[in-house]
Parts: structure tokens; C-alpha cells; sequence
């Protein structure tokens, strides 16, 4: 991840599994519990954090060399709270259901650490292209983490999957899914089967 | 001790302060710039937004109504709703109480004619999905409030056992939820007062009603 | 004559309790109320009450076998939670959801933390309490006690396709020609109508309820079974019953058109059953002597708080969760003055 | 916070807090008189059969010695002289097995057969006339140590540190281990003796009364103490309930006279000197004469032996002897020195009795402890270790930590260090854990690494 | 009870929505920071007094910017006047109690960046509390997130010593524990209704 490297699919994909916020680095846990009881909600945060991701992230690059080292990470959360506010402003005019149902979380992308942390530890050492595609694999990755826990617990929690009915009528929605104590049971599950997962592979690895 | 020399270590390369304001100022003003013109651009739509989610609820509160209008009460703005031939069919009032687990928002259609309520809708709610959120879409819950007779004080019963008009049958096993609404209707007597006080005033003076209507055309 | 092969440390006695006798025990205690609460609801209540068991049980066998453990099915803990399970849901409830509530049990309320002796939670409890948030309406629909087919046929949402949403069982009680019974628990008509039911009928237990949670009399007597035979904290229950008894008699004393009576308070719902055999869960409860006091208060206080100002009609579950999670802290703060510990204020003086 | 500001124990029960009822199991022994019997051919003798430094050998390899000879002297002050318990030759110095393993050196003493093991030693003395230095003296010459177990020399007892007086002397005849009966027979048959050396001890250390202290299992030797005390005499008998472990010197102290013994330091800091009733004895028959330890009382017991009873033996008579005596020929069972609740496993029938041995208990196989009971489950924080714990630690949150090795904790903020691995605990386990174990190996573990940074 | 007033909303945030077990603001600390009781008291007693300031700014400031129409700044000045808050209380705390510093100290950075501030800024504008009721909401919600750290401190502390599956380590542990936290505070839901 130093300065030098050159760009190539690792720098998008790092995001989307290797280093992914949520499962691996474990950053910006609040949405993530917070606004995933539905699969909409998921997307449209994910989306939003990945607008921002993509903006900050470029914007960062672009005046690395402008802003002094003691004043940066002011700089950087001033640039963020920006771009938050826009994609405020943006999902306002776009769809106000959406935006009464995520609340004030959108305006707490600002303190989500995915992105100061992309700022500062790679936006502000990699050129203006490198970043957004960086920003973009983060984003997507984080925006799929979401998407695992908001159609789990869409789908089990009322039968419905982007509020479409996916279930047969008579199922019995588990309504404990779509409730506070769902979001951290249903993450739990996906951190130990992430867990498991890894572990399998690297048993192959040294076997192999 | 350790902090003086940790702060000589970063030391070394320092930027003229002017710098570090300048830089800092830069960019709260690209900042500024970028956000104001956002909200330029996207206030249009918003606004759009809200009024059409607003007008949506209202309508669904007082059936039949194509119009609405707010009109400022003291402290509060309630919304007169007009049908096709413009004749008011009501006011859209809004209140809230206590639920199960947070602040059950409601809009209700009231007809000052009849002292009736004629519509309900829920604006805002956590209540539990199966059961309290019952009072969302019920339709047999809703079906109390096409005609509530609010001239005496409203009661929410048990499921099945309403037989008068001013009661609500509550929703079996959502007994706080449906208390809830109930609550919250009752604690809007105060503002229903106050709307019967402009409408009988409204009655009497019809100029005053058509200023009403010409002013509150596009808000 | 050779020499002696064992060669132990001190001490070479034992008492005479172990952890499976102990458990055991409580089994046997809760016997008497699995019988009564079978009288009461009929077949519908003896099917719950097996599917949990078999449930919790097989799932702590399977478990360790996956785990390539030997099974811990033998120290009978996982039988208690089974029939703990069994006696606190509704007699209607569909088998399939007390089959999922009895997974939770044992694999989130125990297994995952290591299982017995390191469940901070009641595992019982933990399974209610899933079962409590994901099946909100099944978790609150009542049966009337004593109907009078119950020993010929079952519950209709009893049998219930798994995954399915139970049947409407408005029908079935306007056939038995009861009527509007759901929601009509004891602690239910309390609260949201005002209506006393009598003690004597809660003290016996011919009302509805959760399977086994109705008789606080014979609950009482199982419980009184176990202290005798020191294998249940008395401290526990009498500072559970004690503190709820006093915080509903401030109230009652206020106001006693509005609030119940402290007797009504013990014996409705599931104060009794929680007390005796929920909140002395030795393994979430704490162990020292102050401790056990405080703990208790929690329990009963918390009650009786969710039960007069909260949203719900009952409140024992998540009262003896609570003090659960609590209990590390209670443990902490509460280590006894030791034999001899050395004051300060002494200090000062000398 | 705490009761024990106005210490309710007082008033209920009248002992102290916590402890546990194990079976007394006293029916073996208790009714048997104190019963001497013959030499065995060969006696062996540790140079260290007590606490502190071992004794420097005063004879050679082949040297006769007579019945109460000194043979060996005390190395410094916390050491005691040892005396020959028979007549004989010495035939041998050698590493021996001892008790609990570790092989120490030892004089072996090859009895004269047919001798008439006369003691010949030691003159008459008018203990009133010597000053209490003197008495000390006196007392590490006979080789006296607590004959209840510990086997700590009684001398460095009796001098008192520094800045502290003591006005009571406690002599502690609780015996509250099952099975034994040594101090019980001794009450009962050397009631005077046993009041002798009381008054004795009283004298020596300035203390205005004594209490001897027993349980009420034990009201024949209350009786037996009480016909030889005078009229409103200093030295008092007081039964209090039986429980275990009352015969530890701190709960006595709480037990008797309500003092408790700050963490950390001795009986001496609230004014008292406790002594075993062995102890005080041994005391008041030895003293006047100026004689040595040569033997001593033990109580051999349990399901396993044929003939059960407390029996005179001379020091260093091989167990193996004894149990051959007393007519356990059976396969090898479970053979603990001392009680069953403190006692140790013997590693080898050839040891010997020493001076702190007071009994061999013999339990067979299925008395033991069955399959059932010995399986092990994890705790399951039932607290009956707490309530048990006599000193008021929390057990099963040490046994917590020991289980994980964080043995650190357990000393800074459990207090295992005020842990005497009486048993209680690992008695009332439903668990089966061996608490007491843990905390053995705790303790050397701290131990050793506070040794290491030093 | 009122839903407005101080009791109502104190309990509000303190029990019935937890910043933490409801709302889920303030994860990253509360499974950071609650493997020791007494760090995670040190952590809540630092959020609470935070959040007690930076609520009582955001208040004043909100005031600024509605009188002056530049609604549109507020979360950019939201976070400023957090970060300097934050910045205020550490200063004064190192200059007054050292040890209270030493405490603290290593919290307060992490607190700038903990989105349960600045959660409670926007929801206390949201729902246009008055000073009072700013007051209620502030201390309720640090209260709160004391409760919730201490409680899952206090089992992670136990649980130390516990034999866990191999599935049972790490993150994962401490979200299932929240789960059941959260799970037993679903009982006070609806309190004082």
C-alpha cells in the first residue's frame, strides 16, 4: 500500500474481500447495525458512504500536497462533513421515504472511520485515479456487507426482499430480526462464518 | 514530559502559520461553496418532496380531498383539505403520544361540521413489527376512525367490545399501541377547540375564508 | 502388603452433592408442576413441554459430537433448561417455534460461551426472550385453563407447519364457546383494565398463563423441596419475592384503585417460577453472600417496574436477564470482607 | 456494609462464621483409652520432623544411646534438639523417605531388644524459680514443637515480638478433623497435665487467663479439664459448637474470646498465644522433669484397620509397624497422615511417625470418594464455597482464575494468600474441583516468581 | 408521563433507547473499550461528560445558525464545535486532576471521532429540544452508554475465564453478548407510557 505501487485490480478488489471495512476491519459498525433492516435501507447507505468515499477521496488526493501535516485531518473531516452533507441533500431530493428511514444516520457518515481512514492512509499518498478506484472498491465492499445483513434480515425478518414479497404467504416473519438485537445477532453470524470461512481456506493453503 | 519532546520531534518542518490558516480557510470556503450550491440545486426537489408527501398524508386523512391548504393556528399549522368542488371536507390535525417503545406520531382527518374524525394516519412509529406496528395498516383498526365521535372523550377498548361511537376497539395483544393513538387523539381536544373556535369564527365571516383560500394557493 | 497407589493432596473427603445430583434434583422438583400444568392445559402442554426437552437436549448431544467432545447431556442441565423452557411459554404455542426457541437456548445461551458453568445468561430465558422478540403475537396468545376437550384434542396452532404462521384460534375458542379470551392473562387484565382476579385462583393456579407458570402455591412447594435439600439459594428467592412485594405495596398503598396488591403482584404471572427457579440459575447468578441480596432486589424490583410503568404486562424475563448481565459486576463489588482484612481507619489510629 | 462490625456469629452458635459439618467419624477411636505398645525393632529418626532449620547429629554411626539422650542439637533458634526415643545403637545415618517425598536425612536406631527402656535423663527443676528467658530455654531443650501438626517449635512461640503483650492464652483442644481422637483421649486422660502445661505457658508469657477451647462433641473432656481446675481459677474450659475448621488458631481466636487475627500476622498482635492441647501436655509432663519428646500420641483409625485406637509410640516408629500392630494387612488403601482434611498421602510405608503426626488414617477404596462423586464438571458457581470458606475468600472466583493460570490476580485482589487449604471447599464442591490444589500451586507459583525478581 | 419532560427523556435515552443496545451509536467503543470494567467506567464517565458539553454547544450553536438561516452548515459546525469541545475538556482536565488524566486521557481522542456525540447532537436538533430538555437527553444518553459499557465489561471480564468455542472468540463474542443485552433491555420498552 506505499506510495509507489503501481495501480492494478488489487486496488479494487482489496476493498471488496481482502480488506473489507466491515468483516475484516470491523470500521463503521453503526450504520451497519443500524440501518440494515431492510434490504433498501442497506443499499441507499451503502451508496451514499460510497458517494462520499469516491468524493473525499479524490478531492483528498488531489490537494495532498497543498495541505500541511499538522492541519490535515481537519482538513480532511472538513472536506468529509461536506460531501455528507450533499448526499444529505442529494437522497432529500431523490427519495424522501428513503431518507426518513435512514435518519440521521446519513449525516453520521461523517464520523463512519472507513473514511477518515481512507483519507489518511491512502488518499493522501496515492494520485487523484488510484484513489477513487480505491474509494470505490471500499465502498462497494462496504455497500455488500450491508446488503449481507439487510437481505438477511429483510427476508427473514418480515418475508419481503426490497419490499417485495419473496416468501410463501404463510410464512411467519421472525420479527426479532428487524429489531435492535437482530442486527447484532445477524452480524455475529456473518463475522463467524466470514471467520470460518477464512479459516477453512487457510487450512487448504498449508496443505496444499 | 514526554508530550514537549514528542511535539520537538514533529517540529522540524513547520509551515508559517499563516499557511496552516490559509490552507484551512481555503478549504472551508471550497467547502462552503460546494454545499451551498447543492443546496440551491436540490432545494427545488426537496420541497417538492415534502409538500407531496404532506399532501399525501393529508388526503389520505380526509377522503375525498384534491387541495390542501395549511392554516396557521396558533403555535401549530393544521391543513384545511378541500374536495373538487372546493368545499372543505375538513382539517388535517397532527399529534403524537407515548407507544411501546417511542413516540407514536399520528395525522387525523377532523370534520368540524359533524365533530367527527374521518381519517388516521400514522407519520411515525417504532413500534414492534407483527403486533404494535399493527396500528400502520390495520384495516380493522382503521376502520374506527372513518367516524369517531370526538365530541366527548374518546376510550380505547378491547378488541371486539366497541359499541359506541366514541370508542376505538383496540388491536388484540397491542393493547399499548392502540392506547397510544387513542391518547394521542384525545390530547389534540385542545387544538380541535381551537379549530371549532376559527371554523364557527370562519362561518360567520365568509370574506375572511375566500382571503384564506386565495393566500394559501402556492405556498 | 504394598504400598499405598494413591497419592493424593488434601482434602480426602468430599460432601455428599454433586453437580448432577444437584441437577438432577431440580428436575424432580419441577416434575410436580409439569404434571399440574399438563392437568391444566392438556396434551397441548405435555407436547411443549417434551419438544423442549427433546429439543435442548439433543441439541447439547449433537453439539458436542460435532465438537468431537464427549456429550455433557449427562450432568442434566440441559434437561432442566428443556423443562424450564417448556413451563414458561404459552400452551398454544407451535411446537416448531419451541423447537427453534430450545436451539437458541442451548446453542447461543450456552454452548457459545462454553456451555455449563460459563452461560452468563439463563439459557431458558435467553430462548423465551428470542422467542419473545421474533415470534411477538404466538408468544402473546392465551388459552383458557381447564378447557374441557384438552385431554381429547390439542391446540390448533399446536401442530402448526413449520415455518408457518400459526392459525387464527378465534374459531377454535368460539367453538369451545369461550370468548374473548386472548390477552387475558391474570397480569394482562390487571393492567390495561383494572380487573383483580382472585387470589385464591392465583394462588392455585386455574388461570391462564404460561404452561407452567400459573400455581404459585405448588412452584412454592417444589422450591421449598429444593432449599430443604440445599440445593437452591433461598437468599435469592426471598429477596426476589421480598423487594417486589415491598415496590408494589408502595404503590398500592398510593393508590390502590390503580395498582395491584402486593400478594397479587407475587402470585400472578411468572414472578413465582422466575423467583424460584430462573433467578437461583446457580451459574448466572452471583455467589457471594451480599451479592445474592442485591441481585435478587434487581430482580424484583425491575419487575415490578416493567409490570406498573412499562410497556409490557410482565416483566420477569428480561428483570432476571438483567441481573444476569449484571451479575460479574454484583460479584465484583461485593467480594466479603475477609477474615481478618486489615482496616484502614485502623491503620489511621494506630 | 458487613455484619461482622458487631460480629452476629456471637450471638447465634457462639463460634465463628462459615465452615462445614463433614462426618465426624469419631466412633472408632473416641471411647478408647490411650494404649501403649511394644518397640518396634527399628526406629527412624528425621533430622528435620520440624519447621525450621534440622538438627546437627550428636552422635556417630554405631554409638549406643540411652532412652532420652539428646542425639542431635538445635541448629540456631527456630530448631529443636532431638532426643532418643529407646535404648539402642545407632546404626546408620542416611537419606530416608519421608512423609511427603523428598528423602531427608535421617538417624536410624536399632532398638535393644529385651531392655527395660528406662528414661534415665532429665532432673527435677523448680520451674517458679527460673526467670521466662530461662523457661524458653528450658522448652527448646526438650525438643518441643506443635504437636498438632504443624510442628513448629513451641519456644519461638512463647517469644513474644515486640510491641505486643499477651494476655490470653488459648489452648486449642477442638480436634476438628473427622476421625481423630488424640487430643480428646488426652483431655480426657491427662486432664492435669494438660492444666499444668496451661499454667506453665500462662507464666512464660505474662497472660492473665487461659481459655482451653473445645467442641461440644467433646463434653466428657470438658468435665475431665473442669474436676482438676480450682475454684475461680485463671484457666477456664469452654466447649463451643462443633464445626470444622475450628481447630485453626484464627477461628479459635474468633470462636473463643471473639478476636480476629489481622491478614498477615500472628495470634500475638490481639494478645493471644495459642497452643495444641498435645502440645501443652507433652508441656506439663515434660517441663518439671526437664526431659525430651520422645513419643507421642497418634490415633490410629478408619474403616481399613482392624483394631482402631490412640496408641503411645515412640518417635520415629515406622508406619508400616504401627499399621501391622493395629491389623491392616488389606490391600494398599488410602493411608493419610493426620486428618482427612489437612493430612497428607504417605508416599512411602517406611516413614516414620514424627513429633507432628498425631494420626494414620486408613480409608478402603470404595469409602474413598465413588466414580460418581469424583467426576469432575465445570464450576457452575453454586457459592457453597463461599459460604464454606472460612476465612470469607471467594473460592470459586479464585478457582476461576486458577483454572485459567492467572494466578497473579488471585493474590492482589482474592486474598489467596489468607487461604490455609483448611479443605473446606474442595469438601463442598459439587463439582469436584481440587481447589485447595489450585491454590497449593498458585501460592508456589507467586512464590517463586517474587523469589526470582528479588 | 410527559413525553417531553426531563424524566421522560432521560429514560428515554438512559433504558428504553439505548444510544448503544437501540439506536447502535457508539459500537466501535463500546466493543473497543469494554474488556475491562474499570477502563470501560473511565470511558463512561469521559463519554458522558463529552457528551454533556458538546450537547449543551450543539444547542447554543444550532441557536447561531437558525437565526442567521445557514441550517446548511450544521453538521459541519456540529463536528467542529465536537472536535474543539473535546479538545476544551482535555485541557482543562490535564491542567485541573492529573489523575482524572490519566484516567481519561487516552479516551478523549477516540471520543472525536464516536458517533454517539455526534449522534445526539443531530437527534436532540431533530427533535428541537429546549436547553432543559438538551440537558435530560445528554446526561440520559451518556448514562446509558455507561450502563451498556459497564455491563458487557463486566461479562467480557467474565467470560475471560471461560472455556469458548473456537467460534466464540473475538468480535463475534462481544456482538452476541450486545444481542443479548439488547434482547433484556427490550423489557423496558415502553416505560413510564
Amino acid at each position: 500500500m506505499s506510495a509507489p505501487e503501481k495501480m492494478n485490480l488489487q486496488t479494487f478488489t482489496q476493498g471488496l474481500w481482502k480488506e473489507n471495512p466491515v468483516f475484516v476491519m470491523m470500521l463503521g459498525l453503526c450504520p451497519v447495525l443500524a440501518v440494515t433492516n431492510t434490504a433498501m435501507n442497506a443499499l441507499a447507505m451503502g451508496l451514499a458512504t460510497t458517494f462520499v468515499l469516491i468524493c473525499s477521496g479524490f478531492l483528498v488526493s488531489l490537494l495532498r500536497k497543498v495541505i500541511p501535516k499538522q492541519v490535515r485531518i481537519a482538513s480532511y473531516i472538513i472536506i468529509i462533513a461536506t460531501f455528507v452533507t450533499m448526499a444529505d441533500y442529494l437522497i432529500q431530493a431523490i427519495s424522501l421515504e428513503v431518507y426518513q428511514a435512514l435518519g440521521a444516520f446519513i449525516q453520521l457518515i461523517v464520523v463512519n472511520c472507513i473514511i477518515l481512514g481512507r483519507a489518511e492512509a491512502y488518499a493522501s499518498k496515492n494520485g487523484p485515479l488510484k484513489a477513487v478506484v480505491n474509494a470505490t472498491g471500499m465502498g462497494l465492499g462496504f455497500t455488500f456487507a450491508l446488503l449481507c445483513l439487510g437481505v438477511v434480515r429483510e427476508v427473514l425478518g418480515g418475508g419481503t426482499l426490497f419490499g417485495m414479497q419473496v416468501m410463501p404467504d404463510r410464512f411467519q416473519p421472525w420479527s426479532i430480526f428487524v429489531l435492535p438485537p437482530g442486527g447484532f445477532f445477524v452480524l455475529a453470524f456473518w463475522l463467524m462464518l466470514f471467520a470460518a470461512f477464512e479459516e477453512r481456506k487457510q487450512k487448504k493453503g498449508v496443505t496444499a | 514530559m514526554s508530550d514537549i519532546a514528542q511535539d520537538a520531534m514533529e517540529l522540524p518542518p513547520q509551515p508559517s502559520p499563516f499557511r496552516l490558516v490559509g490552507t484551512l480557510g481555503g478549504i472551508a470556503v471550497l467547502s462552503g461553496l460546494l454545499v451551498v450550491m447543492t443546496y440551491q440545486w436540490t432545494k427545488p426537489a426537496i420541497e417538492r418532496n415534502q409538500r407531496e408527501a404532506l399532501e399525501r398524508a393529508v388526503f389520505s386523512v380526509l377522503p375525498g380531498a384534491v387541495r390542501s391548504e395549511p392554516v396557521e393556528m396558533t403555535g401549530q399549522t393544521v391543513f384545511a383539505g378541500f374536495d373538487e368542488a372546493d368545499r372543505r371536507i375538513g382539517f388535517a390535525l397532527e399529534s403524537e403520544a407515548r407507544g411501546y417503545q417511542d413516540l407514536v406520531r399520528i395525522l387525523y382527518g377532523f370534520d368540524p361540521d359533524r365533530q367527527k374524525i374521518i381519517g388516521m394516519t400514522v407519520l411515525q412509529s417504532t413500534e414492534t413489527p407483527g403486533l404494535g406496528d399493527k396500528i400502520i395498516r390495520d384495516p380493522a383498526f382503521h376502520a374506527n376512525f372513518e367516524a369517531l365521535d370526538v365530541s366527548r372523550e374518546v376510550e380505547v377498548v378491547k378488541s371486539g367490545a366497541k359499541t359506541e361511537a366514541w370508542q376505538i376497539d383496540g388491536i388484540s395483544g397491542a393493547t399499548v399501541s392502540s392506547q397510544a393513538v387513542g391518547q394521542a387523539i384525545r390530547r389534540g381536544a385542545e387544538l380541535r377547540e381551537r379549530v371549532l373556535a376559527f371554523y364557527r369564527g370562519d362561518q360567520t365571516n365568509r370574506t375572511d375564508q375566500t382571503n384564506l383560500t386565495e393566500r394559501g394557493g402556492q405556498p | 502388603m504394598s504400598d499405598p497407589v494413591h497419592l493424593k493432596t488434601s482434602p480426602h473427603l468430599r460432601g455428599a452433592h454433586s453437580v448432577d445430583k444437584i441437577m438432577r434434583h431440580v428436575v424432580y422438583a419441577l416434575m410436580p408442576i409439569c404434571l399440574f400444568s399438563i392437568v391444566q392445559f392438556g396434551l397441548s402442554a405435555l407436547v411443549l413441554i417434551l419438544t423442549c426437552t427433546a429439543v435442548c437436549v439433543g441439541t447439547e448431544h449433537f453439539a458436542c459430537r460435532l465438537n468431537g467432545r464427549p456429550t455433557t447431556v449427562g450432568d442434566w442441565s440441559a434437561a432442566i433448561t428443556g423443562v424450564l423452557l417448556g413451563l414458561i411459554l404459552p400452551p398454544s404455542f407451535p411446537l416448531w417455534m419451541a423447537a427453534v426457541a430450545s436451539v437458541v437456548s442451548i446453542g447461543i445461551g450456552k454452548l457459545f460461551f462454553g456451555g455449563l458453568g460459563f452461560n452468563v445468561f439463563n439459557p431458558a430465558l435467553v430462548g423465551r426472550a428470542f422467542a419473545q422478540a421474533a415470534f411477538t403475537v404466538p408468544i402473546t396468545t392465551w388459552t383458557p385453563a381447564m378447557a374441557h376437550a384438552r385431554f381429547k384434542e390439542f391446540i390448533p396452532s399446536t401442530f402448526t407447519f413449520p415455518f408457518a404462521a400459526p392459525p387464527d384460534l378465534r374459531p377454535w375458542m368460539e367453538r369451545l364457546q369461550i370468548d374473548g379470551f386472548t390477552g387475558a392473562t391474570p397480569l394482562a387484565l390487571m393492567k390495561f383494565d383494572y380487573v383483580d382476579t382472585e387470589s385464591a385462583k392465583l394462588f392455585v393456579g386455574t388461570v391462564a398463563g404460561s404452561a407452567g407458570e400459573t400455581s404459585s402455591m405448588l412452584i412454592l412447594l417444589c422450591g421449598l423441596y429444593l432449599a430443604y435439600r440445599k440445593m437452591l439459594n433461598w437468599k435469592i428467592v426471598a429477596s426476589v419475592l421480598a423487594s417486589a412485594a415491598v415496590f408494589s405495596w408502595i404503590f398500592w398503598v398510593k393508590d390502590p384503585s390503580v395498582y395491584p396488591t402486593p400478594l397479587f403482584t407475587l402470585t400472578s404471572g411468572g414472578l413465582m417460577i422466575g423467583a424460584v427457579f430462573m433467578a437461583t440459575d446457580m451459574v448466572s447468578s452471583p455467589v457471594t453472600p451480599l451479592g445474592v441480596v442485591i441481585y435478587g432486589s434487581i430482580i424484583g424490583v425491575v419487575t415490578v417496574m416493567i409490570r406498573l410503568f412499562g410497556g409490557l404486562n410482565e416483566g420477569v424475563m428480561y428483570a432476571i436477564l438483567l441481573a444476569n448481565a449484571a451479575t460479574p459486576l454484583i460479584n465484583n463489588l461485593t467480594q466479603p470482607r475477609i477474615y481478618g482484612a486489615v482496616r484502614r481507619k485502623k491503620e489511621v489510629k494506630a | 456494609m458487613h455484619l461482622s462490625a458487631f460480629n452476629l456469629s456471637q450471638f447465634f452458635g457462639g463460634t465463628f462464621s462459615h465452615g462445614i459439618h463433614p462426618a465426624e467419624n469419631k466412633h472408632f477411636t473416641e471411647a478408647k483409652p490411650i494404649e501403649r505398645l511394644p518397640f518396634p525393632a527399628q526406629l527412624v529418626l528425621p533430622l528435620s520432623m520440624h519447621a525450621g532449620k534440622p538438627s546437627v547429629p550428636l552422635v556417630r554411626k554405631g554409638q549406643e544411646v540411652v532412652r532420652g539422650e539428646p542425639i542431635a542439637r538445635a541448629d540456631g533458634f527456630v530448631s529443636v534438639p532431638l532426643h532418643a526415643p529407646a535404648t539402642g545403637v545407632i546404626s546408620d545415618i542416611r537419606l530416608m523417605p519421608s512423609a511427603r517425598g523428598p528423602r531427608v536425612m535421617s538417624l536410624i536406631l536399632d532398638v535393644y531388644p529385651g531392655d527395660p527402656q528406662e528414661v534415665l535423663y532429665g532432673a527435677p527443676v523448680e520451674l517458679d524459680a527460673l526467670s521466662p528467658k530461662e523457661i524458653v530455654q528450658a522448652v527448646q531443650d526438650t525438643g518441643l514443637v506443635g504437636l498438632g501438626g504443624a510442628a513448629f517449635p513451641t519456644h519461638v512461640k512463647l517469644t513474644v515480638p515486640e510491641g505486643c503483650s499477651i494476655d490470653t492464652v488459648l489452648i486449642n483442644g477442638c480436634e476438628c478433623e473427622p476421625f481423630l481422637t488424640t487430643d480428646h483421649r488426652l483431655m480426657v486422660e491427662q486432664a492435669a497435665d494438660l492444666v499444668k502445661g496451661t499454667r506453665i505457658l500462662m507464666r512464660v508469657l505474662g497472660a492473665k487467663r487461659a481459655v482451653i477451647g473445645t467442641e461440644t462433641n467433646k463434653m466428657d473432656a470438658v468435665a475431665a479439664i473442669q474436676n482438676v481446675l480450682l475454684p475461680n481459677d485463671t484457666v477456664s474450659v469452654k466447649a463451643v459448637p462443633t464445626k470444622y475448621p475450628q481447630g485453626a488458631e484464627k477461628m479459635l481466636a474468633k470462636a473463643l474470646v471473639g478476636r480476629e487475627i489481622p491478614s498477615g500476622t500472628f495470634p500475638s498482635a490481639v494478645g493471644l498465644g495459642v497452643f495444641n492441647v498435645a502440645t501443652t501436655t507433652q508441656m506439663g509432663q515434660l517441663m518439671p522433669m526437664q526431659r525430651g519428646v520422645i513419643e507421642r500420641v497418634v490415633t490410629v483409625t478408619g474403616p481399613g484397620v482392624k483394631r482402631p485406637g490412640n496408641y503411645i509410640v515412640p518417635i520415629g516408629t515406622p508406619i508400616r509397624w504401627l499399621l501391622n500392630r493395629c491389623g491392616f494387612d488389606g490391600p494398599a488403601g488410602h493411608l493419610i497422615m493426620g486428618g482427612p482434611m489437612m493430612g497428607g498421602t504417605v508416599s512411602s510405608l517406611d516413614t516414620p511417625i514424627t513429633k507432628g503426626c498425631g494420626g494414620l488414617l486408613v480409608l478402603t477404596e470404595h469409602q474413598l470418594t465413588s466414580e460418581e462423586q469424583m467426576k469432575r464438571y465445570p464450576c457452575i458457581s453454586c457459592g457453597a464455597c463461599v459460604d464454606a470458606c472460612p476465612m470469607h475468600l471467594n473460592p470459586c472466583e479464585l478457582g476461576r482464575l486458577a483454572y485459567k493460570g492467572q494466578y497473579e490476580p488471585m493474590a492482589e485482589r482474592y486474598h489467596l494468600n489468607d487461604c490455609f487449604e483448611c479443605g473446606s471447599c474442595s469438601y463442598v464442591c459439587p463439582a469436584a474441583i481440587p481447589l485447595v490444589q489450585y491454590f497449593r500451586i498458585a501460592k508456589s507459583s507467586n512464590r517463586e516468581k517474587v523469589a526470582k525478581a528479588s | 408521563m410527559n413525553p417531553g419532560s426531563f424524566s421522560a427523556i432521560f429514560l428515554d435515552a438512559f433504558l428504553i433507547n439505548n444510544f448503544v443496545l437501540a439506536l447502535f451509536l457508539g459500537i466501535c467503543p463500546f466493543l473497543g473499550v469494554s474488556g475491562k470494567v474499570k477502563t470501560a467506567g473511565n470511558m463512561g464517565m469521559a463519554v458522558t461528560f463529552v457528551m454533556l458539553v458538546s450537547s449543551l454547544c450543539a444547542f447554543g450553536l444550532n441557536h447561531l445558525l437558525v437565526k442567521f438561516e445557514l441550517e446548511f452548515l450544521r453538521l459541519i459546525c456540529f463536528i467542529a464545535v465536537i472536535a474543539s469541545a473535546v479538545q476544551l475538556v482535555e485541557m482543562a482536565i490535564k491542567r485541573f486532576s492529573p489523575t482524572l488524566f490519566r484516567a481519561l486521557g487516552i479516551f478523549l481522542p477516540l471520543i472525536t471521532t464516536n458517533c454517539a456525540i455526534l449522534g445526539l447532537a443531530l437527534f436532540q436538533t431533530a427533535r428541537e429540544y429546549s436547553f432543559v430538555q438538551c440537558l435530560a437527553f445528554s446526561l440520559g444518553a451518556g448514562a446509558g452508554f455507561s450502563l451498556a459499557l459497564l455491563l458487557m465489561a463486566g461479562l467480557r471480564e467474565k467470560l475471560e475465564l471461560a472455556d469458548l468455542p473456537g467460534l466464540a472468540r473475538g468480535a463475534a463474542l462481544s456482538l452476541i453478548l450486545a444481542g443479548m443485552l439488547s434482547l433484556a433491555f427490550m423489557g423496558f420498552a415502553g416505560l413510564g407510557g
